[in-house]
């Protein structure tokens, strides 16, 4: 230590201070990461959440009736992308008379012809009939398709299989998830943080903001968004249930800035002179983070539920189109078949339990205090 | 007679990312009723984490590794959470040592007081409101059938430091634990609370570990003395003993760095000028030394000699410039000078709100209609009784607080009529360091970012590594070692927080520090050092201080020019010589008459009044 | 303060103002046409004559703009008069009368009960956080959450109403009154309305149970490490009493507010249990209004969530103040 | 409360006001010139002994109980056995039994003029008086229990109707003849918003009381559907007179908040309890059958009469199983799957009936896909009929004959073959339109005007899972075929208005039947109301009008038979499958069948229900 007489001026000539053994600090969300990567239960979850986003993408490899690719008279084609967009499937093989029948009639029309196939036979919009692969009979229909070797998870009713809907399903179910709570988020932080650490006049108008947000029937604005929009997509249904979804994270942020805006490191903060951007987001925001993460992250694991209940008001991506939610939806109609309900609701269940897994995680994680290391 | 409290041993440690951290290393000493332990020793030596692991309230990140502490013979340390949760309070109890934070904030004080009666005593609510009232007089709070009824945040940090031992006391403990319990008082309520606590250790026989960094307050009241360095023990003798003829080397510079009313030094001398630690395997080894007679000489004429106001105006607030009265090296501001910050009749009251409605029916007048000048690289000493409105004046000059009344002008300029982005400049030039320096840190800050936040701000430091840099070296002035860098605030000690705060006021390159009773929680040598550097910075770069402390040898120091302040209102105002030497007011009369003394005579009385007393 | 609620009272009117003119203007925007959905237009044999049609549009007010529609409606409210439901064939605060009760007989127990429950184990997962028995709970409590509010209303259903149909234990199956309901003693009736509600506030609570409690969990480890918990430690408080009592009362902002948010769903219940449980309550009787294209009872439907919501945040508000002794509003 | 609202002075209540005025002649100079002709009189529940005498029960009840419905013939053989009634005397009927029955909606009104959903028609069926009313062929009659006699003119122009002197509404006072014209004077009121009962009526020129039991009816014009249009339930005078003009709405007054809790009725139960949103309790009605102490009219069965608002179909099921309901309607898949087990049986059966009820695909005639009939052959060729009808439907439905049922009086002598599944044929048709796949996307196209337009659309359907499976399997079939289907479910509302405005491309969604094949001209007669797709055939025109001027029913049948070809052949809709309806009935209950039109519209219909 060089505590001594010749004290050396901190500032304007301060000399760069020996540089060799001080490690490059990271900031508080890198910082966040490591606490984080220690947990192993959110670890779990977070590996379960990619595993889904996996399966969300490679979804045609896994499950579906069109090769993953293709060799046919003389040209290589990927089909099974038509699963993402129709446009995407070669329409060589309409002209050609497949009827979306690909295992005999490649072999038919092209003897030369060879493909791979996805995972599992089965198509997550249609029922596979009889005689389309060898040895697979037609998928039993009615309530008759419970779970059996070659429909892993049952069949609905009109014969579609299960398994290979929750697998494209995947898709909607994290896509919906994020994309509207990743909005609701947006808005309702940022809303509530500045309503909170304004206070006053600000408060006032962006308070009532979010009351009268708060007071519109979402079943209203939605069918009233009908009427506007030509052809609802899904990204529609994303942007309505973001955009109505934000007033409880925004009451809830605006009570923790109330709270906080009061702290004296808050005051130190201004003190120093930290803008108010600088306030809210780098030093109030982390220290409010608790009560939000909730209802953002159970928001994310509902918004599978709710996408279901939309997309049959006619909002979001029409009925072929496979979800979880539907699957369900199917469920509660007829509940002998149990396994429309248990396999989606499980796979509900663990993406509740992941998210919130992940979201006790993030924090714990973001709590200094519980900085220690191996755990 | 048997020791209440035995700690053999004792090792904590803290696991954190940075490795371990050895707070405690081997530390054995014993407590019997009746008497008093005195642990002095370095900031961040361990001494609040000894207090917190004998009341197993030590973070999660800690663990107690080795060692036993015996209460009564029962090892504290494998005793189940159960009945370990019925001694704390009932027969340990502990007085934290930062108040500020250590109060629950939406209780009132009251009520934080009263649930400690009711837990340990039989009886009802109203006499607990009645003892809780009785002991707020006793510690020296004023109004307190008043006062019982406010929270936390409606009181300033010496008040609320004696809620914290109010609330202590009023268990009636076996052993009391006190970790630095007057560090924001001023010294009369200071020397009222010691007598308190003599009392119920001559006349219930209740232990006492004081914890304190003020050798003037050890003497007083300890007849142990503990002095601890980095984690371990160096000393542990009777309080004579330590006095009059200290062994260990930190012992002996702790002593002579103290700084003291009558002392001539320009700079005040560290433990580094008497001892000298190299690194040994994982420990360390101290090397005594001598002062030499240069750096003696250095101390004592280094830098400017007081910097006084322009004659007029000193004649015009009843202290004439009288050649030959001041010191030799004493100058005054050049007239017609503007001074760098007027306040004219500044004034904040805060509402008392009663009833459902909030209604407000009284007012506190924190800050009542004060006047005074303070000129460019002059330091303003502010001292006064706690709860006088040091704190409020001192926002309010930053506007952190928006005042009832008043103006302020800095550099002729209104801050009060500054918009918001004039205002945020302004204060890269104004700062100020708080007197709660654990509640003005982000608790998720680590202090990199909190130190480099204004550099970012004022624009000072290229990049990253370069404040980076700058940062480690001001923690290095302020005696902290850069690797400190990554930590988050509730890992440092009061003292290594404390000196935080100020690396954060000098990190944008200010103009004008108002310090906020920044250096109470520091041990003498560091003390020494911080106050060093600020007068170092002075000479080099005119800074202007506005220094508030209770400790008046501190303050004298300091100070260039001081005013008293009492019940909001400045009751007088001057030089900070002339004020010692010839204090005008009763009140400031009583303030310096109060300062406990240390001098060998006054230990040996009291140690044969006590020796009587135990007989 | 009182003049911070007057105030707020004052913009609450404004607000509310606003959002009936806009809410209308959403609710003529909506597709579909009050008297094309009727039944009518649907039977076979009697249909409605194209003149009825038109005469009707011209008695309910839809030949006019919606904004002119608006102001009549206003005009009407100011006399206290919320106008006729298009369906019903009754007033509207008639019908919203009639379901007042039912609704709130579900939804308050239901809020009070999950929240009787969601706050001790909340704090019990604070206590325990990380522990294999609080892990167990949690994870139960979200397996609660997926489990779809039909399937239990089911399996209960399936098994108090008929499985154990005839003993002690058996529960109605449906409804909310049994028969002659009116001619029960005062006794009678208590213990038939509870009888009847025991299934639906089940099915209305439990899924709530794992949002509340780990809300209160995650506010709660974000108090429970302040310092001044470890003074209360040291004062020898009992461990329940700190989370209950210290920790506790530092969570309230965010519980005030989450209270507040969910006060309008006293009065919006539940469509699907309402309709499993044959429950006459809110929720259907907005459905069904929605579906049927009924303007004037989805506007007093809309009215009455309106000042409730705009109740529960000015509450909410309210009480931040008297939580929270660091929050004013002067 | 909104008699506040004054209306302007032109617009004053005038009851009666879209009648014409007219000066009926006097009775006697009628009675000289009609030449009258007696019309049936019938007494429904005699009626119903009568039939089930012709028809004796296939086996004992004891075995019909005991029957598992698995098949068209143990179907037949349940309801043969327990549509038994009791002896005109009621030996063997429980008279102090009480029936709980279940609807799927509520009433929204218990005034019969404002009847419009199912509930509120049962509800008027069991509480209102009706003079002319029709039986399970729908073949019309006067009720017996109500009218003395009832005399036609030769020239289908006139009814003559005199009325039973021993009714008397529930509050006592007696029901006449002006109680009738009064009623026919308050449908015929612009301001009173009846929306449905006004059909039929509309027909009639004037209703004349020549005393207070002789009544004359005198119509418009000569048509076949005349004495529906008598079909319309009776409202007491004395009650309504004052109310009326005071609150046209018949609702909101507080008089009439009153008379919709505790109406005063004509029929053989009253209300005694409505909880809106929940139950509705009815009770047998003493003045009904009892008149100054003597018996007049056929005991009704049931002491009290319960319906309990039940909307979902798996608490109906339970209600029935566990005993709290002897009646409801069962679900398609419920029948399959959850009524097959001994938990039913033991105390339930089910019973299904063929109803004329047919779902099918309509086109948008006016848009550029479907104008041509080619087009929507080849649409006929592209259903999968058989997975629709075994997979979808639970192999339970029939598939669709077009607009009649095959076993409807009306139903071609020689129909039309129905369209098979074939893609190449469909392929074949599409060809031929002109819809080819010219630019190579795998989409077929056409120029229209000029611009070229890929063959996309949506099929617009409701919510319901069954419609949008059907839909979807349409659109695999269309897919594979180069033509893109967007199936859109809609809520009902929005699909209502899209279809009746006819925005849309093609929906499915289906047709009851109404009492008479007349009624369907509003649905394919060029311009009609409900001709939504734009269809438009002149023959087809030029058909109903021919079929509403005659009388004879054996030409009416050949007029309406062709008709059924011609649209068949037209293909304006894809014609699905008929809808049955099924039930499930407790053992204890008796005297249930079926009708064309569901269980209980008609009459007796629910009357006839029973225990012993
Ligand atoms: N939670 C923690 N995590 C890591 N290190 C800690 C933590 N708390 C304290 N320390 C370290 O432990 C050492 C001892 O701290 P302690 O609080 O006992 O010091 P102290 O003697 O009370 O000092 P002061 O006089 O400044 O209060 C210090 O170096 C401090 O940095
Ligand atoms: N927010 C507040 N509401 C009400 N009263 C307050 C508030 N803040 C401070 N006070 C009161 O104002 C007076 C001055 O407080 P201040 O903090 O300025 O004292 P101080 O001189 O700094 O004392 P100390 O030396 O103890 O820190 C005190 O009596 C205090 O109780
Ligand atoms: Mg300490
Ligand atoms: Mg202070």
């Amino acid at each position: 230590m060089s505590i001594g007489p010749n004290i050396t001026p901190p500032l304007a000539d301060a000399p760069a201070a020996d540089p060799q053994q001080l490690e490059t600090s990271r900031g508080f969300w890198a910082e966040t990461w490591l606490r984080f990567r220690r947990r192993k239960l959110a670890m779990v979850a977070l590996a379960y959440v990619l595993f889904m986003a996996c399966v969300a993408l490679f979804s045609p490899a896994i499950a579906g009736t069109k090769p993953i690719i293709c060799k046919y008279k003389g040209h290589i084609y990927f089909p099974a992308l038509g699963y993402f967009h129709r446009s995407w499937e070669n329409p060589i093989f309409v002209t050609d008379h497949f009827r979306n029948v690909y295992p005999a009639k490649l072999k038919e029309s092209d003897p030369e012809s060879w493909a791979l196939w996805p995972l599992v036979y089965q198509d997550p919009q249609r029922r596979v009939r009889a005689d389309e692969w060898p040895d697979h009979p037609a998928n039993p229909t009615r309530d008759k398709g419970h779970p059996n070797s070659l429909n892993l998870f049952g069949t609905t009713r009109a014969g579609v299989d299960v398994f290979a809907e929750m697998v494209h399903g995947t898709r909607t179910a994290m896509l919906v998830g994020f994309v509207s709570m990743g909005i609701a988020g947006a808005i309702g932080i940022t809303l509530g943080a500045f309503a909170g650490y304004l206070g006053g006049w600000a408060d006032m108008l962006l308070s009532r903001l979010i009351e009268f947000v708060m007071c519109i029937p979402p079943l209203v604005l939605i069918l009233a968004l009908i009427a506007v929009l030509p052809h609802p997509t899904i990204w529609h249904l994303m942007a309505v249930l973001g955009l109505t979804s934000w007033t409880g994270i925004a009451r809830l942020m605006r009570g923790e800035f109330i709270r906080l805006r009061e702290a004296d490191f808050v005051t130190a903060a201004r003190a120093v002179g930290v803008g108010w951007f600088g306030i809210m987001f780098r030093h109030i925001f982390r220290n409010g983070l608790a009560p939000v993460l909730v209802p953002i992250t159970f928001g994310i694991a509902s918004a599978i539920l709710i996408e279901s209940a939309l997309s049959f008001l006619g909002f979001g991506a029409p009925p072929p189109n496979p979800s979880w939610g539907a699957l369900l939806e199917a469920g509660r109609d007829n509940l002998q078949m149990w396994w429309l309900i248990a396999f989606p609701g499980l796979a509900i269940f663990f993406t509740v339990l992941a998210y919130n897994l992940i979201g006790e995680g993030l924090q714990e994680a973001t709590d200094p205090r519980l900085r220690q290391p191996g755990n | 007679m048997p020791p209440v409290l035995e700690v053999t041993d004792l090792r904590t440690y803290f696991h954190t990312d940075e490795g371990v951290i050895r707070a405690v290393d081997d530390l054995t000493f014993r407590l019997e009723p009746g008497r008093t332990l005195g642990i002095v020793g370095e900031s961040g030596s361990g001494k609040s984490v000894t207090s917190l692991s004998i009341m197993r309230l030590l973070s999660s990140n800690a663990k107690v590794e080795t060692g036993r502490i015996a209460f009564l013979g029962k090892d504290l340390v494998k005793l189940p959470e159960r009945e370990m949760q019925s001694i704390r309070g009932r027969d340990i109890s502990m007085i934290f040592q930062e108040p500020m934070t250590s109060l629950n904030p939406v209780f009132t004080v009251g009520a934080q007081i009263m649930e400690a009666i009711i837990l340990h005593q039989k009886v009802s609510k109203a006499e607990a409101r009645q003892k809780a009232i009785d002991l707020m007089r006793e510690v020296g709070i004023p109004k307190p059938e008043q006062r019982v009824d406010s929270y936390p945040h409606q009181m300033s940090g010496g008040q609320k430091q004696r809620v914290m031992i109010a609330m202590a006391l009023s268990c009636n403990p076996q052993v009391l634990i006190a970790d630095e319990p007057t560090t924001a008082l001023d010294v009369t309520i200071q020397a009222q609370i010691l007598e308190i606590l003599r009392k119920l250790r001559d006349n219930r026989g209740m232990a006492i570990i004081f914890i304190t960094h003020d050798l003037g307050v050890i003497a007083e009241i300890a007849d142990d003395v503990l002095v601890m360095y980095r984690g371990e023990e160096v000393e542990y003798a009777p309080v004579l003993e330590i006095f009059s003829n200290p062994k260990h080397p930190y012992t002996k510079g702790l002593l002579a760095c103290r700084p003291r009313l009558e002392s001539k030094y320009r700079r005040l001398p560290t433990v580094d000028d008497f001892m000298q630690t190299v690194k040994e395997g994982t420990g360390f080894r101290v090397i005594e030394k001598k002062m030499d007679a240069a750096r003696l000489h250095h101390l004592e004429t280094a830098g400017r000699g007081r910097l006084l106001h322009p004659k007029t105006e000193l004649a015009a607030i009843g202290h004439p410039w009288e050649e030959g009265y001041h010191a030799p090296d004493a100058k005054t501001v050049a007239e017609g000078t503007q001074p760098l910050l007027a306040v004219k009749n500044l004034e904040v009251h805060f509402p008392v709100r009663r009833g459902i409605l909030a209604r407000t029916v009284d007012h506190i007048r924190a800050v009542d209609n004060i006047s005074f000048n303070v000129y460019p690289g002059q330091t303003l000493g502010l001292v006064g009784e706690s709860g006088c409105g040091k704190t409020t004046t001192g926002r309010a000059i930053l506007r952190l607080i928006e005042p009832t009344g008043g103006q302020v002008l800095y550099r002729g300029t209104n801050v009060a009529a500054l918009s918001g982005s004039e205002l945020r400049a302004m204060r890269g030039k104004m700062q100020i360091v708080f007197q709660d320096p654990y509640g003005s840190l982000n608790p998720r800050m680590t202090i990199e970012a909190a130190i480099t936040e204004p550099m970012v701000i004022q624009g000072v430091g290229a990049n990253k590594n370069e404040r980076r840099d700058r940062a480690a070296s001001l923690l290095k002035e302020v005696g902290l070692t850069p690797n400190y860098l990554r930590r988050y605030p509730h890992e440092f000690s009061g003292g290594q927080r404390q000196r935080v705060c100020i690396a954060r006021a000098l990190a944008a390159g200010p103009e004008f520090i108002i310090c906020d009773e920044s250096v109470s929680s520091l041990d003498v040598s560091v003390q020494a050092q911080v106050l060093n550097l600020l007068k170092e910075l002075q000479d080099k770069r005119g800074l202007t201080y506005i220094f508030i402390s209770h400790a008046l040898s501190v303050v004298k120091f300091m100070a260039d020019m001081m005013a008293v302040m009492n019940n909001g209102k400045i009751v007088e105002f001057g030089p900070s010589e002339s004020i010692y030497k010839n204090p005008q007011e009763a009140y400031t009369r009583k303030l310096i008459n109060a300062t406990p003394k240390d001098d060998l005579e006054l230990i040996r009385k009291r140690v044969a009044e006590r020796a009587a007393v135990t007989k | 303060m009182s003049s911070y609620i007057i105030r707020r009272i004052l913009l609450g009117l404004l607000t509310l103002l606003l959002i009936t003119f806009f809410v209308y203007g959403l609710l003529r925007l909506m597709p579909g046409d009050p008297l094309l959905v009727r039944l009518e237009m649907m039977d076979p044999g009697k249909h409605m004559l194209p003149e009825d049609i038109t005469r009707m549009r011209e008695m309910y007010g839809l030949n006019d703009p919606w904004y002119i529609s608006y102001f009549k409606w206003l005009g009407k409210l100011l006399h206290g008069d919320l106008g006729e439901s298009f369906t019903q064939h009754a007033a509207v605060a008639h019908v919203i009368r009639e379901r007042i009760g039912a609704t709130l007989l579900l939804t308050l127990s239901s809020l009070i009960i999950s929240y009787l429950l969601a706050i001790p184990l909340g704090l019990y997962a604070t206590a325990r956080n990380g522990r294999w028995d609080e892990r167990t709970i949690s994870v139960l409590l979200y397996m609660l959450y997926s489990l779809p509010s039909f399937v239990a209303a089911l399996a209960l259903q399936v098994l108090f109403a008929v499985q154990l149909h005839g003993t002690a234990f058996e529960l109605p199956l449906f409804g909310m009154t049994g028969d002659h309901f009116n001619q029960m003693s005062f006794g009678g009736k208590f213990l038939d309305l509870f009888k009847h509600a025991v299934l639906p506030v089940a099915c209305f609570t439990y899924g709530t149970l794992a949002y509340y409690s780990r809300f209160i969990l995650a506010n709660m480890q974000e108090v429970i490490r302040q310092d001044y918990i470890r003074t209360a430690r040291a004062k020898g408080v009992g461990y329940w009493r700190i989370l209950f009592h210290h920790a506790f009362r530092n969570t309230m902002i965010p519980l005030v507010t989450l209270i507040g948010l969910e006060l309008p769903a006293l009065l919006s219940g539940s469509i699907i249990l309402e309709q499993i449980f044959g429950w006459p309550g809110m929720g259907k009787l907005f459905f069904e209004s929605i579906r049927m294209r009924d303007y004037p009872t989805l506007m007093g439907l809309i009215l009455m969530f309106s000042v409730l919501t705009l109740v529960g945040q000015l509450l909410a508000d309210i009480c931040y103040a008297f939580v929270d002794p660091r929050v004013s509003y002067e | 409360a909104s008699s506040a609202e004054k209306p302007p002075a032109d617009d004053k209540f005038k009851l009666g006001d879209l009648i014409e005025p007219f000066t009926p002649p006097l009775l006697a100079e009628l009675d000289k010139t009609a030449d009258w002709q007696d019309m049936p009189v019938v007494d429904p529940m005699e009626e119903l002994r009568d039939q089930k005498k012709k028809e004796p029960p296939l086996v004992s009840v004891e075995e019909a109980l005991r029957l598992h419905n698995d098949s068209p013939e143990d179907n037949k053989k349940i309801i043969s056995a327990l549509s038994m009634v009791p002896p005109a005397d009621g030996k063997g009927a429980n008279f102090d039994a009480s029936i709980g029955r279940c609807q799927v909606m509520d009433l929204a009104s218990t005034n019969p003029l404002l009847m419009s959903s199912f509930a509120e028609a049962e509800f008027g069926d069991l509480t209102a008086l009706f003079i002319i009313n029709f039986d399970w062929n729908l073949v019309p009659f006067a009720d017996a229990n109500a009218v003395v006699s009832w005399k036609a003119s030769k020239d289908h122009l006139l009814d003559k109707i005199v009325l039973r002197d021993d009714l008397v509404w529930s509050d006592g006072k007696p029901i006449t003849a002006h109680d009738v014209v009064f009623t026919f004077q308050a449908i015929m009121t612009s301001k009173i918003p009846i929306p449905a009962v006004r059909s039929g009526p509309d027909q009639i020129k004037w209703v004349e009381a020549y005393d207070d039991h002789t009544l004359v009816f005198f119509h418009k014009a000569a048509q076949a559907t005349n004495t529906w249009d008598l079909n319309f339930p009776i409202i007491p005078k004395h009650i309504f007179e004052k109310s009326i003009p005071e609150d046209p709405t018949l609702t909101t007054s507080a008089f009439h908040t009153q008379q919709q809790l505790k109406p005063v009725v004509g029929g053989p139960y009253e209300l005694i309890e409505w909880n809106r949103g929940s139950n509705l309790v009815m009770q047998r009605r003493e003045n009904f059958y009892m008149h100054n102490g003597k018996q007049v009219r056929g005991k009704p069965f049931f002491k009290e009469v319960t319906f309990h608002l039940l909307e979902d179909g798996n608490t109906r099921l339970l209600a029935l199983k566990s005993g709290r309901i002897q009646e409801t309607e069962l679900e398609a898949q419920q029948w399959q799957t959850q009524t097959s087990g001994r938990d039913f049986y033991d105390s339930n059966t089910k019973a299904y009936g063929n109803e004329w009820l047919y779902m099918y695909i309509g086109w948008n005639l006016k848009t550029p896909f479907f104008e041509d009939v080619r087009v929507r052959q080849a649409m006929a060729c592209a259903m999968n009929y058989d997975e629709m009808i075994n997979d979808l439907c639970y192999g339970l439905y029939p598939r669709c004959h077009g607009i009649f049922a095959p076993d409807a009086w009306m139903y071609p002598k020689h129909p039309l073959p129905l369209y098979e599944f074939n893609l190449d044929k469909a392929e074949k048709l599409l060809d031929e339109a002109g819809w080819i796949d010219t630019d190579g996307d795998g989409i077929r196209d056409k120029e229209v005007n000029g611009k070229r337009i890929p063959f996309e659309f949506n099929l617009t359907v409701s919510l319901k899972p069954d419609r949008i499976d059907i839909c979807n399997l349409l659109r695999e079939n269309l897919d594979s075929i180069g033509v893109i289907c967007h199936v859109v479910p809609m809520e009902a509302a929005v699909f209502q208005e899209r279809v009746q405005n006819k925005k849309y491309e093609a929906e499915m969604a289906g047709w009851g039947t109404g009492t008479d094949p007349s009624l369907t001209s509003n649905i394919f007669g060029t311009g009609e109301d409900r001709n939504f797709g734009s269809y438009s055939n002149p023959k087809v025109d030029a058909l109903y009008k021919a079929g509403l001027l005659e009388f004879d029913p054996q030409k009416r049948a050949e007029i309406y038979g062709e008709i059924a070809n011609l649209i068949y052949a037209d293909q304006p809709y894809m014609f699905l499958y008929n809808q049955n309806r099924f039930f499930g009935f407790s053992h204890s209950l008796r005297g249930y069948r079926f009708s064309p039109r569901g269980p209980y519209a008609y009459v007796p219909g629910v009357m006839s229900l029973w225990m012993p």
